[in-house]
């Protein structure tokens, strides 16, 4: 029998260890550690095993989940199962990638730096925007971090929130702000469609507004009025927050184009895998603004030159950064998420500029048909009409639980239930690239079969 | 060896994806979505093949050092070996294909797992309830020293508006302060590298809402007073958050909880070995004592009846840090970690990565400068100023020229209290061999200092790129290819 | 739509390229070849399809296969279902040793010539042999140059064969020695134990025999009296030919000890997946003989020294193989199995000299355990007895595909049905380290009810 | 740079390995096996840990150049892009925790691949059978020679005692034919790189067994008389076989089954992208006409009614030369790169290799020696005759300068035919600038033969280590670190 262990040395090294700093045992090195708090009972944790039995419990652990290879599942909001290229974990399980720390000596990490500046060059291209950092902590924790440096930027504290930013996000924000005192006025959705009342929001805009936080598309999965909100904001100081996910920019006028001050989302859809909602990356892009920049939380790759003019890459602004700044830095941030950039820099290499608008454009395709069909039953009403991108509101005359109960028995997950964020009701439906219209054509007629 | 820019690679109509067909009918979305809301022009993305693809990132993974390359010593940071296996667990299909809004009854296996994880983590911690939900360490920091304001907050003590962090701290502690609107009070060690008694009894007034801590300290001490230390900030109305960085150090010997501190974070990827990925995905779950379960993160892992369930309704919680359920698949790892080792394997982690960091203070204390005398737990500093009042060569210097020798280097200029400061953790998983060849690279170091402290400034030598400009960076930032 | 293309140039770039050369299209690049065998219709094959679909396309044919780990399997007899560290299959992904070519050119392939070497090294410590190849095709094909080497060396052509040596691995020695007319006398096993006798190996030897080929443990799982073979052979020029199983010999006295010129046999059990029968490994290594190496067949890793003194490998000793010798070569072996023998390599070094005696100690006890309670099983005959290492042969009052049958039902693949080789009947039941306990016993009980 | 080797780290009592407790009650194996059976002393293997293996072989895999390094232009070896996706599917549990003795009706999902994968190999080359046995392409020649043998004798032609080889041939056709108890005829190729009728003639007498060829062959030319040629042949009574090392030329063009050979071999870890592995596991199926088919290997994977199931009923069988079924999950490998390309991207395969082939070559004809000047297909051969006269630069310096600038090295001196040869293969995923760039090395090299030829005849400069003693490695070898 053996369990576990990767521990290199052997017991004699360890005696001549212990006799080379001239201790008796091994105990002896936590002497100092007072009696009334030295635990004198092992942990309650069970004896360690061998690898083979640990795989096996992992594999028990997964036999009593469902996963999505067993089911068909049309759940996103905020969490998109997209096909993931091959290469992907090929590359990111490069030891090199995965088994080293961040980068803070720059000579023996040009691999990570470069492609965290790739990965900085690739969501500019994709979000129109001037200065990518090297990735947040995920979706939900960046649009907190987008509010909080608006904050600081202007500072003032009023923020005003659609209420067709994801709910999970609202929160999180609102948990970013709680200590700063900011003052979030989250303003409602028209009664007809999954849009905010852009008046609204720009009669809410005053000289205190630090910024105004809209999604694109919404949760909903609907296209906000953005082009005459940023008409309204244009000549304000107040900051145009966009949360954009980053698969719809294949398709979409990107943030930077729309006077977005501030770009920001979940950056998962781009080559990580939904991971029961995590490790994911938030992204977070802001506009070419040195002033604007030097409020920025997070790490940031450079290009510079080394002592014989070679280029290389460091990690820089770094006066920004906790580490150096302390108490006076713009974010807490240490560790962030580089591995998912790792994947996410290597998903929009290999999709490329063809790939990344064909991926969207699938997306678009099959959630328009899908839509158009289930909108041909009775029963159904899909609130968004034709607004959407790769998702939309289902209103059904029986309960969405009932919707999912029936589904899930027929084998279809047939969308997220909206009652559980205690705003609305129905099924957020969501289709990406890789569904078949086969797949389709049987969620409507499950759908039908369900309803009756 | 230099590798040129993905998009160098570039040519016109170039491909490297495959799609199914779409099948279903298409329509142009011009006709549904408003003009100005579609791309008139294609993102520019690179339009490269999958070979140049994976030649890129093959070239730029030779450029980097990883623990699968040889010893990495940094201080505080833990950078023990990354099991494989743990890796193969962390990509079982049944256990990543699942979508964080799956109905509970489908994803019970994982859940199970993740209760179990939070039933280690508050037992090796000595707490009482575990969030999973932060993501990294300082996010950890974020939600601990949040709850602990909650709470404060809700017992009538909200005006309290101060937190006493040593000099000795990580930068998150007091960044983390600051974010959660508190005033930093910064408390100088004393001569032992440790807290002194007196400036904490001074600084713990009615203002006190939190002491961020770290024990053993970044100087790799046990502060022994632990006990005092709690009272004082106790009786002064506050509360103990404890920095889990430097679990590492002694798990199966002591717990935070045992030493009355009332919230900690973990860092999963450093004392359970989910690795770095050169810089996250982390994560930073946070334990708590009994009375302050109420506030933690929404929503909370639960059981009843052998079912586990999230449960949602927490009015006293602080909310959400993380729209999912934190980072799971770090989760995954530490899990595997932990079982694997069991209650035995990591009192032995502990130990060992104890005996390796005082084995090889002790190679190197004839060349090196020991700041502080007491002894050592997982790791410990020393000071290059010998070298650098002598020959002018700097911790910096001598951190590049260990690269010219394949080896990373430790921590340098932290903790701030010491003077160009290497702060070194060898970890459990470097054998004697490895320690010894490490200290005798060191040795040959400070005596390069003395005999061509030119040769030794102007490392690296053998590093990929040579010095690179960190001013001109700052100056004239390049942070795009656009 | 796109599908799977891992060509690079696109359309302009080839009519650059086209032009460079002087084509007019590509077409005219195949014009040599004349009319009458130019194809003018596309393949029959389906068309290219994406990455996506064709992952679903292999899972689709992987479930409607019933795999090892969805039954409990006892099938061996030359191919063995061992644990796996984790770590080889992360090492031998690296892209330097999976992509990379034969050795040729040392200098950019000393990662593939020291692991070689080290393979040797750990197949001779394992064996007690002095020389060992760096591979040849498989255990059956191994056993076929063995012979073919031993009639070389001795410049004979009659071989004594056991009858207890693997089935298949005697037919491929027999399709091996055909056309070099070697002339194989086969001698019988004893009647009550599965064992060959000696004896007549012993008589049937003589001065122009070039080989005795047996078998360590046999086919049936026994150990041959190899000691008394050996001290016959002794003063013979004949080659002994012991074809052992070298996870056996992580507890078994090593070939070398005994006195086998040759040994010879399938590495798979060695860090290697079952996959259905291969790619697996042959290995072959003899006693410390220059003659005799210069009759070996396969590639050989040499330590020796660059220009400016320091260690590094090359390929040696190559004016034996086809590609200098061409037809006066010792074999025409080109590709051999590498990356089977990194594996294998790894596997050594990572169970190391404990865990080797550690597997073989399992699978003896574990075996041992379950063919002891199945003696007790009325209508269940051990033919073996107590002679075994982790496989033994079952005789039952039903016939061995009644037993299948009703196990399979059960869940349990209950060994290999022998009358599939047309010698004789019944199970050739293996037990190795991945089983426990509790399987053991479920077997046992399993087959109590399907005897019944 | 250097790596030691793994016994290097060896320390008594070190393990890097876990297996679970045993559970059965142990026994003496002494009791029950003969005592000299049992070993004295243990299996001298290393004793090290997980992380010591995992370091060692991450060091070493640093030493080697693998496609995802860059070009291989490797002649007649084809070191294409090797797919990812290709590994993930040989890995599908489902499809590799087969046993080779499980019943049929267990393993249909892998048996209808193995059918399809026959019927696509028998289409590709226009055979009519094909046996997946082979483990190797020299496998495949063995066997394919085997199948003629056998027919032969079965029609009472069993004293034909020789096979034909063209001077420009692999080292593996005369071996083969050798093992095969044939004598091998060698004809010189004539002035255009092909065979010449006129030797064909005379060499294809009564005795002659076969003609081996590839086509294109090794110079990359395509034997425009492949017609007559099998005519020859045939009328003399012998048959055709076809070396498939360079099937990735024709694909979709010409088919070995339409020039009438009756025997062909593929390289599925050459044509199919299945990777090499630094010498293996390769797979070499043979496909053969119909009136062969009752002697290929035993058994024959057939169908009937959609149940697949192994034919062992072939009494005209030649037997088995492998124990099992082949090199399956190399087949795998190779089903999967099939149905990916698809028919079009097959071709598409072929029509690109040829052009990148004539493209290169069209880069280097100013500065090498190009022997024969008819169209190359996939493959091209150069000389560097010219360097070594006038300036005493072999191939092989050559060969080794490019190693310095990080270039594998085309095949050297082969084919025989051609002095100085440098037989150049860059496949079909390099791209234009990854051809200009190696031309443009070459070139580069061309111009220091002249200039600086000492230095060029001393290379590598920049490889892990240098000119390595071959002569001494054969004159004492070491081969065992024992």
């Amino acid at each position: 029998m053996s369990n576990i262990s990767y521990i290199s040395n052997t017991d004699r090294e360890r005696e001549e260890m212990l006799s080379a700093i001239g201790a008796e045992d091994v105990e002896e090195l936590f002497s100092a550690i007072p009696e009334e708090v030295m635990l004198d009972r092992p942990f309650e944790i069970p004896e360690g095993m061998s690898e083979m039995e640990l795989v096996e419990l992992a594999q028990e652990k997964a036999e009593r989940n469902l996963s999505l290879g067993e089911i068909d599942s049309y759940l996103g909001a905020g969490s998109y199962d997209h096909y993931l290229p091959a290469i992907i974990d090929h590359l990111v399980l490069r030891q090199e990638f995965y088994t080293s720390y961040t980068p803070y000596q720059a000579e023996l990490s040009q691999g990570t730096l470069q492609t965290i500046y790739e990965y900085q060059s690739m969501i500019c291209e994709l979000t129109g925007m001037g200065i990518s950092n090297a990735s947040l902590l995920d979706g939900g924790s960046a649009v907190g971090e987008a509010v909080l440096m608006a904050a600081r930027f202007t500072r003032s504290d009023k923020v005003v929130l659609s209420s067709t930013v994801h709910p999970a996000y609202r929160r999180v924000a609102r948990t970013y702000g709680y200590p700063q005192d900011i003052d979030f006025n989250e303003i409602e959705m028209h009664e007809e469609e999954p849009v905010v009342k852009v008046d609204e929001i720009i009669d809410a805009v005053d000289a205190e507004t630090a910024a105004v936080v809209v999604q694109y598309p919404n949760f909903f999965g609907a296209i906000e009025d953005i082009e005459k909100l940023n008409d309204a904001l244009e000549d304000s100081d107040t900051q145009l927050i966009v949360v954009a996910n980053p698969i719809a920019l294949g398709m979409l006028t990107p943030p930077g184009e729309l006077g977005a001050d501030i770009a920001v989302g979940e950056a998962q859809p781009l080559g990580n895998v939904v991971n029961y909602g995590g490790p994911y990356l938030g992204y977070l892009a802001i506009r070419d603004d040195r002033r604007l920049l030097r409020k920025m939380p997070g790490r940031l790759s450079g290009r510079t030159t080394d002592d014989e003019g070679n280029e290389g890459f460091v990690m820089t602004m770094q006066t920004r950064e906790q580490h150096i700044r302390r108490e006076r830095a713009t974010s807490n941030i240490c560790t962030n998420e580089n591995l998912n950039v790792v994947m996410a820099a290597i998903y929009m290499g290999a999709m490329g500029k063809q790939g990344l608008q064909d991926v969207a454009d699938h997306c678009y395709q099959k959630t328009r048909y899908l839509k158009d069909q289930l909108a041909e039953l009775e029963g159904v009403e899909i609130v968004n009409g034709d607004n959407h991108f790769h998702e939309f509101w289902m209103k059904t005359d029986k309960s969405a639980a009932e919707i999912e109960k029936g589904m899930i028995e027929r084998g279809i997950l047939p969308g997220v239930d909206l009652s559980q964020f205690g705003e609305v009701e129905g099924l957020l439906v969501n289709v990406t690239e890789k569904k078949y219209k086969e797949d389709l054509d049987n969620y409507v007629s499950t759908l039908e079969v369900v309803l009756q | 060896m230099k590798e040129p820019l993905l998009k160098d690679y570039s040519t016109p109509g170039r491909t490297g994806y495959s799609l199914p067909e779409i099948e279903v009918p298409e329509v142009d979305p011009g006709e549904n979505l408003p003009g100005w809301a579609l791309r008139d022009e294609a993102p520019g993305l690179p339009e490269v093949s999958e070979v140049d693809v994976v030649r890129h990132f093959t070239s730029l993974s030779e450029l980097n050092y990883g623990v699968d390359s040889g010893i990495y010593p940094l201080g505080s940071c833990t950078m023990k070996y990354n099991p494989k296996v743990n890796e193969d667990i962390a990509r079982i299909p049944g256990l990543t294909m699942l979508h964080p809004y799956q109905p509970e009854r489908h994803v019970q296996g994982s859940l199970s797992l993740l209760y179990e994880l939070k039933q280690y983590l508050a037992e090796i911690s000595g707490m009482d309830e575990v969030s999973l939900q932060p993501a990294s360490g300082a996010h950890g920091e974020y939600v601990g020293l949040q709850i602990i304001l909650n709470y404060l907050e809700d017992n009538g003590e909200g005006d309290r508006n101060k937190v006493i962090v040593p000099d000795s701290a990580h930068g998150t502690n007091p960044a983390t302060a600051t974010m959660c609107g508190m005033e930093v009070v910064e408390i100088e060690s004393n001569d032992r590298g440790m807290i002194d008694l007196d400036e904490l009894e001074e600084a713990a007034d009615e203002d006190v809402a939190a002491l961020m801590l770290t024990n053993p300290n970044t100087l790799g001490i046990f502060e022994k007073d632990i006990r005092e230390i709690a009272e004082i900030v106790h009786e002064a109305g506050g509360l103990l958050y404890y920095d889990g960085a430097n679990m590492n150090a002694v798990m199966g010997y002591a717990r935070p909880g045992d030493m009355n501190f009332d919230v900690i974070h973990y860092n999963l990827h450093k004392t359970f070995s989910t690795p770095h990925g050169g810089g996250g995905p982390g994560s930073g779950p946070v334990a708590v004592k009994e009375e302050l379960k109420p506030y933690i993160p929404a929503p909370v892992l639960s059981k009843e009846d052998d079912e586990y369930y999230w449960d949602s309704d927490r009015p006293k919680s602080l909310g959400k840090v993380h729209a999912f359920n934190g980072n799971y698949a770090v989760m995954l790892k530490a899990y595997a970690y932990i079982r694997g080792q069991g209650a035995g394997g990591l009192k032995r982690v502990s130990e060992n990565a104890v005996l390796n960091a005082n084995y090889l203070k002790q190679q190197l204390i004839d060349e090196f400068d020991l700041p502080f005398a007491a002894d050592s737990f997982h790791e410990f500093v020393i000071s290059g100023r010998k070298q650098k009042k002598e020959h002018g060569v700097t911790t910096q210097n001598i951190a590049k020229r260990l690269l010219d020798y394949n080896q990373y280097a430790p921590t340098i200029y932290f903790p701030l209290v010491v003077e160009e400061a290497m702060m070194t953790e060898p970890t459990e998983t470097e054998n004697k061999e490895s320690l010894d060849n490490f200290a005798d690279i060191m040795k040959t170091i400070a005596r390069e200092a003395e005999e061509d402290p030119e040769m030794v400034k102007n490392a690296p030598h053998e590093a990929p790129v040579g010095h690179l400009d960190e001013a001109e960076a700052a100056r004239n930032p390049d942070l795009c290819w656009g």
